[in-house]
């Protein structure tokens, strides 16, 4: 089956053309079933791959590819033709990867049936969300950087289409805006990532540069640069700090819409384009580092804003951003399995608590928390799978979120024991606001009456997936965990010579070589699990800190968290206001509109003067000095085509007053006299 | 076969004087039959047309002026023939819009084709006079152009656009004629003038100074800074169907002549300016961005955006290699497509409301889906959304670019971002948000003005996706002038 | 040994200037057209001559004061030439005095062969006999429209500026004799000196007056603007190119004993005229005042071929000579055309594509050509011009000549954008153009066209006329 | 006598003619002073032949030649200002002034 | 001696005469002094020993010219002009460019300061009148044209407004 991999991102796109283009807009139409049922057949070949992988009938990786084009190059003074190819790369976080995102798309897709009916925009929804899964499936399997790079941006423009899939409405215009530019942003280190990667390898086809760089043929510092582009492009994808404030606002989208790009599409992107390009970072362990510190920061501040937040959908951002922080600090420190692995389950229980919030709001037409609680009565289903969720997410044992994060903890106390701290404190705040989350919805008395009364449990088509995604929630872990399956499936990339070794000592390559294989070989042996008191405590401070939330949050009164909320106003505000990360950013914005608006003068009123009106400056000050100022302005008035030359010709005129013809005479005469002086000089 | 593509507009033209005024009917289909000669004719080429061979091609040579050694002397290649197929089908394309032209018909479409002659001329022509008379020839009916048909501020931006290009172009034939008489024995003939043996003549200096004069010509054409500002003007003043072929093809112009003349005979003066060449690049792309995002008319907006785009392409020349140069030389096509389809749109809109102002609008996306669609799609294609043709031509320059010049590479992506943010909150106050009921009585596009889009919205989505075929066209060509 | 045997043409003209002369008194005043008609056949009668003996080794030699050779047969042929045309307008031009027929043909003819004779002249003694034919004549044909207060005043400035420039130039000659002890301009050669230089600068300035080059042109405009439109289109277009002749020839004769400074001056008031004139005529608006100034620019443009002073300068200037004649009389037939009707403030070209498209479209070709825009004629000629300027590595004079050359096209297109960008004031009428006025737009038009778009036969006709006989 | 003694009045002569016909107001005052400019030749012509160039009579009759052409300037002249007169009653040159740009 | 007293009194005349001519108010007064300058040149004409010159000067210029000078400034004279400047406002500009241009022209002047007449003058008219009608036969023809055409202007000109 592995040989029409191709066809898995392919089907979704001609999905999406079909549902775009074919048949009415027609808010019940039954286009959508086309998009699921081309999902249904990706998932099916996907699994098909994954499960060859995980019995080894298929040898991973398994790559293909086309000739697409052909550009001339040169290369460090080498010219060639290098022919861009197309292709398909599967290894086995792709295989596991295409699995989640197939699965995680059909149950959106399905619940959107549901959730979406009724929209004017029905079936172009289905094509977009299609569309968007196309690209991150042509992500995750393309073989060649620079088409991951082109799905990655394609991924850009869908999001920016979900994000403002109601742009009637002034908030999801700015939201889609707002998530383009910023991950635009990102995208340009990227950009020259991927320049910079040209111009070393002079290939984009992943494999050969992993083979670039397996031989150290790449200086470290290049490798770093490289590395730092990497990064600022997954920061925009995957909203790390400080480009993580599109997210938040992402949230105008529609629900299932949010969940796709949460849970399976968007946000994952940018760790899978760091694990796809891992070697770049261990051939660089400033960026290695620069990775962990900065999902570390980004884990930490999103927590620390989501416990503020009392929008359901943006705590659930914030818990996004934070997880995202912990899979690329894992990546950072190392623990390329454990980063991967969270981001598998993450998945399926992001996607749950998305669609049960999803369908919440359905329930209330409200996002706001405080007009909610109580609803386990009403929607039982939903309440006990997002119970599920919310257990897997805040890591108690036996769930999904259990394994991942353990793991990636474990990864980082043997990378760094401070790192491991903070993030252990960023894991007990993400049980803490998960929980406050869930008790402020489903537990206490109901606190909008009007809203309660109407509420009620959602049809199959929503509860179906809720199902579905609740019991992935629940085992995925375990069942990947299970006999070491994920180590297997998702092994850690090496790479033979460490940069400086081949560079400094080129003669000795050889020598150099079992050294770094040493070397990698002491990492490794790092991969064990957390000491057992320190695994035993952080259950313990996990199970704590839900108390804690239940205590806080439990209702029908919250005295306890206003009285802190009073108490804590400055810090409130800071976190509210998203550590003012918005603000530096709109003054960004603001700034560059001002540059722009200054360009534009410069250019209307110094460049247009200076090098089209006439001769310019020269000229104006010409004619200033034949005091014909004023016959300026009243001549480009009145024929309308100031134009070239006409100061030159005002200055010229002004020195003879025409019409009399004794003045002619004089110029003659001058004439004559410097004739006759002329001859002086002889 | 190269002159019935050059000459068929100019018989089409002399038709069109000699039918009265009031036969409208008889007069388009003139104009079409003789645009769509050129354009089948262009495009049988590519039965013959040698992708493996990096010579001229379909050469036809007659003496013209004995005296003074100037030929008639025509000849494609790589490079230039695909800016023939690109005139001849940017200028049916244009035609079509042109058909909404209500007023003085019969002149519209002389100078139209005339316009025509001249576009095709400077893309064949190998001899330097030949070159510089078509050049010249594409100002006179440019000028009555948007002179008679144009905006409110039409007759001087004609002006300005007519005296601009000119006073650039003449100390283009200044050059032209020191190089002929530089060389031995004296000719205009491109082709010979690039042979090592008549290279070995001009000496540096002179190569400079040569160069110097053909860069001033073609920079303002092209439009590099800071020779740019008549750009904005005659694009905004121009009649739609005028302001794509400018932006589609006049464009062009220049920097197609930076490749063949300033590059391809004057190469040591060339390779002197190169680090000014990477600055003005690198302007061009950073400044045209962010001057397009002080606008709010959304066809000045263009014009703009069109001076960002041109700094791609001299930032693939500046780069000096073989990436660089076809990135330079495919990001003038797609950039004459995507452009010139942008100007359409645009001209669609300002037919039906008579603004371009993007504050007058609002949430047209809700009552004009397919044109939303189509604008949307374009302005994704300009600001190089990969899978639309923008994206690989102008990655390319970059590519080209960035190992000889990283650090200005790296300044220009901020054009890009630049680039986005303008498109997109041009989008947003245009299409998306509540819909402006000022508006509620507009309809969507009419069939004619599908025609004229859709061929260009499926040649983007086709370029972005397989630009292998147009490439291919090029790459021969583009190695040989590097090999050199 | 005076072989006056070889200005046949020359007096066989003269001699048809005084039969046009007495002709008057014997025709009825009814028939006084026919006057007319005469003058422009004699004139064309003497073209076709000269034409026809082109070659034949009987027409070239030296004569005592004279010279006839291919270069003066090539400059007697474009002042007939423009003779013949300017006649034809004569006579669809209304505000002449029909009474007068006789006497301005008569004028039209002596000066048409005072000019032929000057092109001849190779000393300076009848040099300045015929300039003086020509300048009398001319002054008199300004002031034709005797009840016409402008063309009584543009008559007497360009009479006033005529004679104190003859007056320089005199004192010149008599410099020059003191100098040489003769008037041929071949002895100049031999007597070096400053008298000889600043004798040769008067006469340059003489010679400026009548080819209006800066200092001297003030006269021009409104000499033009005063001056009946036939005699407007004649003055641009015959005096000039026969002085520019005449010029060449001193140039060719005497110059080369002057220093290198004298090019270097030609330079600065090559550079000067062509400035001076585009520059000043962008605020006219009087359509002939304008074309006033450009033809100063255009003297200026000529000048450079003859600062440059190389074969290709020579031939070039030739060149440009040619094609001047068809443009500028093409350009002067449209606006006589035009402002016949609505008089000649620029404002009588409004809308004129509305009233007469083909009119409209042949005065931008010939404004077109004057500016130098490829393909017409106007552009080969300036090539030829400013690629001799680069030959000979006068660069700041090329770049001048270009600059220019763009400026001017601001003023030629002030006339093109009220052709085609204004309404005209009220309904567009219908315009009366006479049939002699089509016939020399027509031949005009041909040479405009036929000059640029194969230049060669021209090219080749000046390479084998561009020989100077000593 | 020196040649010199004559070229100064001859130069004299003619400077005092350009004065003149830069500054007279009347147009008969312009036409005096060119004659005196035309004279001021005329004195060169002769001195030049009867110091430098004795052999021959091309001074003199050149001389000749420009007194001619003088007359006929001045007759023409004269007669163009009688027909100006006519029609503007002036002789002023400053009134002519319908010509300018 | 006598041809010093000669030379000295003529220029004298020739040069008085002529800035009256330049500055008088009067413009008859002007035309009167331009007849003796003009006088004077022939005197300095027959000094100079062109005879036939000089008969030519005083019959063609004294009194021709300078009376059909005379006779149009009295036909157009007004009483009224006499009280006007005759002198226009550019005078000082003028005295400026006469000044500047006399240094040139003077020094081509002293350049012959040592230069004395080679002998004595002889008469020539006879040779004036074989040049007249051989060699410069052309140009003499071509005067009389020149004559002629200034003819036929003053004719044109001066007609009766009958003709209108």
């Amino acid at each position: 089956m592995i040989e029409h991999a191709y066809l898995i991102p392919l089907i979704p796109f001609f999905a999406s053309f079909i549902m775009l283009f074919g048949g009415k807009e027609d808010p019940h139409s039954n286009m959508p079933w086309v998009g699921i049922a081309a999902m249904g057949v990706c998932l099916a070949l996907s699994v098909s791959v994954f499960w060859g992988a995980v019995t080894g009938t298929v040898a991973l990786p398994y790559e293909h590819n086309w000739h697409w084009f052909s550009i001339a190059a040169s290369i460090a003074g080498r010219s060639f033709v290098y022919d861009m190819p197309v292709g398909v790369l599967i290894d086995g976080p792709a295989a596991v990867t295409l699995v989640a995102v197939t699965l995680v798309s059909l149950m959106v897709q399905v619940y959107s049936v549901a959730y979406m009916h009724g929209d004017v925009r029905f079936k172009r929804y289905f094509a977009f969300v299609s569309f968007f899964t196309a690209a991150m499936l042509g992500l995750v399997a393309s073989s060649n950087l620079l088409v991951t790079f082109a799905c990655w941006e394609l991924m850009g423009l869908c999001s920016y289409l979900l994000i403002g899939f109601w742009f009637e409405r002034e908030g999801p215009c700015e939201a889609q805006k707002k998530a383009f530019m910023t991950t635009k942003l990102g995208d340009s280190g990227l950009y020259l990532a991927l320049l910079l990667i040209f111009a070393k390898v002079g290939s984009f086809q992943l494999s050969q540069i992993y083979q670039f760089f397996d031989k150290g043929l790449m200086p470290a510092t290049i490798a770093t640069v490289i590395g730092i582009g990497i990064l600022a492009g997954a920061a925009g994808k995957s909203a790390q700090a400080p480009l993580f404030i599109w997210l938040p606002d992402a949230m105008e989208g529609p629900t299932p819409g949010s969940a796709l790009i949460h849970a399976a599409t968007m946000v994952a992107a940018g760790i899978l384009l760091v694990s796809k390009t891992y070697f770049v970072f261990l051939a660089s362990p400033t960026a290695m580092e620069s990775a962990a510190w900065m999902g570390l920061i980004t884990a930490f501040l999103a927590a620390s804003m989501a416990l503020v937040s009392y929008d359901i959908k943006r705590v659930l951002a914030f818990s996004t951003v934070s997880q995202l922080g912990f899979m690329m600090c894992a990546l950072g420190a190392g623990g390329f399995t454990s980063g991967l692995f969270h981001m598998t389950t993450h998945a399926f229980f992001k996607a749950l608590l998305f669609l049960g919030a999803g369908s919440v709001i359905h329930s209330v037409h409200t996002n706001d928390m405080r007009q909610m609680g109580g609803l386990s009565k009403k929607m039982p289903l939903t309440f006990l799978t997002m119970l599920i969720a919310v257990l897997a997410i805040a890591g108690v044992p036996g769930l999904s979120g259990y394994y991942s994060k353990d793991m990636i903890l474990a990864d980082v106390w043997n990378h760094d024991h401070l790192m491991f701290w903070i993030l252990l404190c960023t894991a007990l705040m993400t049980a803490f606001y998960m929980f406050r989350l869930f008790f402020l919805t489903f537990w206490g008395d109901d606190r909008d009456h009007e809203k309660f009364h109407h509420a009620h449990e959602s049809p199959a088509l929503i509860t179906g997936p809720l199902v579905v995604l609740a019991v992935l929630s629940a085992f995925a872990g375990a069942g990947l965990n299970h006999d070491g399956l994920v180590h297997k499936l998702i092994p850690k990339p090496t790479i033979s010579v460490m940069p400086g070794a081949a560079v400094a000592a080129p003669a000795h390559a050889s020598e150099a070589k079992p050294e770094a294989s040493a070397h990698q070989a002491s990492t490794e042996h790092h991969d064990g699990h957390l000491p057992a008191w320190l695994h035993m405590t952080a259950i313990v401070l996990v199970l704590g800190s839900i108390t804690l939330a239940f205590l806080m949050y439990r209702g029908p009164t919250y005295a306890a968290a206003d009285a802190i909320k009073a108490n804590l106003g400055p810090v409130f505000t800071l976190l509210d206001r998203r550590w003012y990360v918005d603000d530096f950013f709109y003054a960004l914005v603001t700034v560059s509109d001002k540059v722009a608006a200054l360009a534009f003068w410069i250019d209307a009123n110094v460049v247009d003067r200076v090098f089209v009106d006439g001769w310019g400056l020269l000229m104006r000050i010409f004619a200033q000095i034949s005091d014909a100022f004023d016959n300026l302005f009243v001549d480009s008035a009145v024929d309308g085509v100031g134009g070239l030359g006409n100061d030159l010709g005002v200055g010229l005129r002004s020195l003879v007053r025409e019409g009399q013809v004794q003045e002619y005479l004089m110029y003659a005469a001058i004439a004559f006299s410097l004739a006759a002086t002329l001859i002086l000089t002889r | 076969m190269l002159s019935l593509i050059v000459w068929s507009p100019l018989v089409g033209a002399l038709i069109v004087l000699m039918t009265p005024k009031e036969k409208v009917r008889a007069i388009q289909t003139v104009s079409f039959v003789a645009a769509g000669v050129a354009l089948a004719a262009s495009l049988t080429l590519l039965l013959n047309f040698d992708r493996g061979s990096a010579a001229m091609q379909f050469v036809e040579r007659w003496m013209w002026i004995p005296s003074l050694n100037v030929q008639y002397l025509l000849g494609i290649d790589g490079l230039s023939y695909p800016l023939v197929l690109l005139t001849a089908f940017m200028s049916v394309i244009a035609l079509v819009g042109s058909l909404g032209i209500k007023e003085r018909v019969k002149e519209y479409f002389f100078w139209f084709l005339l316009l025509e002659v001249g576009m095709l001329g400077v893309f064949a022509a190998l001899d330097l006079v030949l070159f510089y008379v078509f050049w010249e020839l594409t100002l006179v009916p440019m000028y009555f152009l948007i002179g008679v048909w144009g905006g409110p501020k039409k007759e001087f931006a004609a002006i300005k656009f007519f005296l601009y290009t000119l006073s650039g172009s003449v100390f283009m034939l200044l050059s032209i004629l020191a190089l002929y008489f530089k060389s031995a024995p004296h000719t205009f003939d491109m082709l010979e003038l690039m042979k090592p043996g008549v290279q070995s003549l001009f000496d540096p200096r002179f190569q400079i100074l040569a160069f110097l004069g053909l860069y001033f010509g073609m920079a303002i054409k092209i439009p590099a800074f800071p020779f740019h500002t008549w750009l904005p003007l005659a694009h905004v003043e121009a009649p739609t169907p005028i302001s794509v072929i400018l932006a589609a093809v006049l464009l062009k112009m220049g920097v197609y002549g930076l490749l063949r003349i300033a590059y391809g005979i004057t190469p040591l003066g060339f390779a002197w300016f190169l680090p000014a060449l990477i600055v003005i690049a690198v302007i061009n792309i950073v400044y045209g961005a962010l001057c397009a995002m002080a606008q709010t008319d959304m066809k000045k907006m263009v014009a703009y955006s069109s001076v960002n785009h041109m700094g791609y392409c001299l930032l693939g020349i500046a780069g000096m290699s073989a990436t660089g140069f076809s990135g330079a030389a495919f990001q003038m096509v797609n950039h004459g497509i995507i452009t010139g389809a942008l100007f359409l749109l645009v001209g669609v809109i300002y037919d039906r409301a008579h603004t371009r102002d993007v504050s007058a609008f609002g949430g047209l996306a809700l009552k004009l889906p397919v044109y939303s669609g189509l604008m949307a799609m374009t302005c994704f294609a300009s600001l190089g959304l990969p899978g639309l043709a923008g994206f690989i031509s102008e990655f390319m320059c970059f590519l080209g670019a960035f190992s000889a010049w990283p650090w200005p590479t790296a300044i220009s992506v901020v054009g890009i971002i630049a680039t986005a943010a303008f498109f997109l909150r041009m989008m947003q106050k245009v299409f998306l948000g509540a819909f402006n009921e000022k508006w509620a009585g507009m309809e969507d596009m009419t069939a004619r003005e599908l025609i004229s889009v859709m061929p260009l919205a499926v040649v983007t989505v086709w370029f972005g996706i397989a630009p292998k075929w147009p490439l291919d066209l090029m790459n021969k060509t583009i190695e040989h002038m590097l090999g050199k | 040994m005076l072989n006056l045997g070889l200005l046949t043409p020359d007096l066989v003209l003269a001699g048809l200037a005084l039969a046009v002369m007495l002709a008057d008194m014997v025709l009825p005043p009814s028939r006084s057209r026919w006057l007319y008609h005469l003058a422009w056949v004699s004139a064309a009668g003497v073209l076709t001559a000269i034409v026809l003996g082109l070659g034949k080794p009987a027409t070239m030699g030296m004569g005592s004061l004279w010279v006839a050779d291919s270069f003066s047969q090539f400059f007697k042929m474009t002042t007939l030439l423009a003779a013949v045309l300017c006649l034809l307008l004569s006579l669809d031009y209304k505000a002449l005095p029909a009474r007068h027929a006789g006497t301005f043909g008569a004028l039209m003819l002596f000066s048409t062969a005072g000019l032929m004779l000057l092109v001849s002249a190779s000393d300076l003694l009848l040099v300045f006999v015929s300039l003086e034919l020509v300048s009398i004549s001319s002054f008199i044909l300004a002031g034709f429209e005797r009840s016409n207060p402008k063309s009584n005043e543009g008559a007497m400035k360009y009479f006033l500026f005529g004679a104190f420039s003859s007056a320089i130039m005199v004192f010149g000659i008599s410099l020059y004799y003191g100098a040489a002890g003769t008037t041929k301009l071949a002895a100049g050669l031999a007597a070096p000196g400053p008298m000889l230089i600043l004798a040769l600068i008067l006469i340059f300035l003489g010679f400026g007056f009548k080819a209006s080059l800066a200092p001297m042109h003030f006269w021009v405009p409104d000499a033009y603007e005063g001056a009946p439109t036939p005699v407007t289109t004649f003055l641009s277009v015959a005096p000039k190119l026969a002085t520019f002749a005449v010029l060449m020839r001193v140039y060719g004769t005497v110059f080369p004993s002057a220093q290198y400074e004298l090019q270097a001056l030609v330079a600065l008031i090559a550079s000067l005229t062509m400035t001076v004139g585009n520059f000043t005529a962008f605020f006219q608006d009087d359509a002939k005042r304008l074309l006033a100034y450009s033809s100063i620019a255009q003297a200026g443009y000529l000048l450079i071929g003859l600062a440059v002073g190389t074969p290709l300068g020579l031939e070039g200037v030739m060149m440009y000579a040619f094609v001047y004649v068809a443009m500028n009389i093409g350009a002067f037939a449209v606006i006589q055309a035009v402002g016949e009707e609505g008089g000649y403030g620029l404002d009588a070209f409004d809308g004129l594509s509305k009233r007469s498209l083909g009119l409209a479209l042949t005065m931008t070709f010939f404004l077109l050509s004057l500016a130098g825009i490829p393909p017409l004629a106007g552009f080969m000629g300036k090539l030829y011009i400013f690629a001799s300027a680069v030959e000979a590595g006068r660069w700041w004079l090329a770049v001048v000549g270009v600059v220019n050359s763009v400026a001017s096209v601001y003023f030629y297109f002030r006339i093109v954008h009220r052709m085609f960008f204004r309404g005209t004031r009220g309904e567009p009428a219908g315009l009366r153009v006479g049939p002699h006025v089509y016939g020399a737009i027509a031949v005009a038009v041909a040479g405009v066209l036929f000059f640029g778009i194969p230049p060669e036969p021209l090219i080749a006709g000046v390479r084998a006329s561009a020989h100077l006989l000593p | 006598m020196t040649l010199a003694h004559y070229l100064t009045v001859a130069s004299l002569l003619f400077l005092i003619g350009v004065f003149g016909a830069l500054t007279r107001r009347n147009i008969i005052g312009i036409l005096m002073s060119i004659e005196l400019m035309f004279n001021a030749a005329n004195i060169n012509l002769a001195a030049f032949e009867r110091f430098l160039h004795p052999e021959g009579v091309a001074g003199a009759t050149l001389a000749l030649f420009i007194m001619t052409v003088a007359a006929a300037e001045v007759v023409v002249g004269l007669a163009l200002l009688l027909a100006i007169y006519r029609n503007t009653d002036t002789a002023y040159v400053e009134d002519y002034n319908l010509l300018k740009g | 001696m006598i041809e010093h007293i000669v030379f000295y009194s003529l220029s004298t005349v020739v040069l008085v005469a002529a800035v009256c001519v330049v500055t008088m108010r009067n413009t008859v007064h002007s035309s009167l002094f331009l007849g003796l300058s003009l006088a004077g040149v022939a005197g300095l004409f027959a000094a100079l020993g062109a005879d036939f010159l000089f008969a030519a000067q005083v019959m063609v210029y004294v009194s021709g010219i300078a009376v059909l000078i005379m006779f149009s400034v009295m036909l157009l004279g007004r009483a009224s002009d006499l009280h006007l400047r005759q002198v226009n406002e550019q005078w000082m500009a003028a005295v400026l460019i006469c000044t500047v241009s006399s240094a040139g022209l003077l020094k081509i002047a002293r350049a012959y300061c040592g230069t004395l007449a080679p002998s004595a003058p002889t008469p020539d008219t006879r040779a004036i009148g074989r040049l007249f009608m051989g060699e410069w036969l052309l140009p003499f023809e071509l005067a009389s044209l020149v004559l002629t055409a200034a003819l036929l202007g003053a004719v044109f000109f001066s007609r009766s407004e009958a003709s209108r």
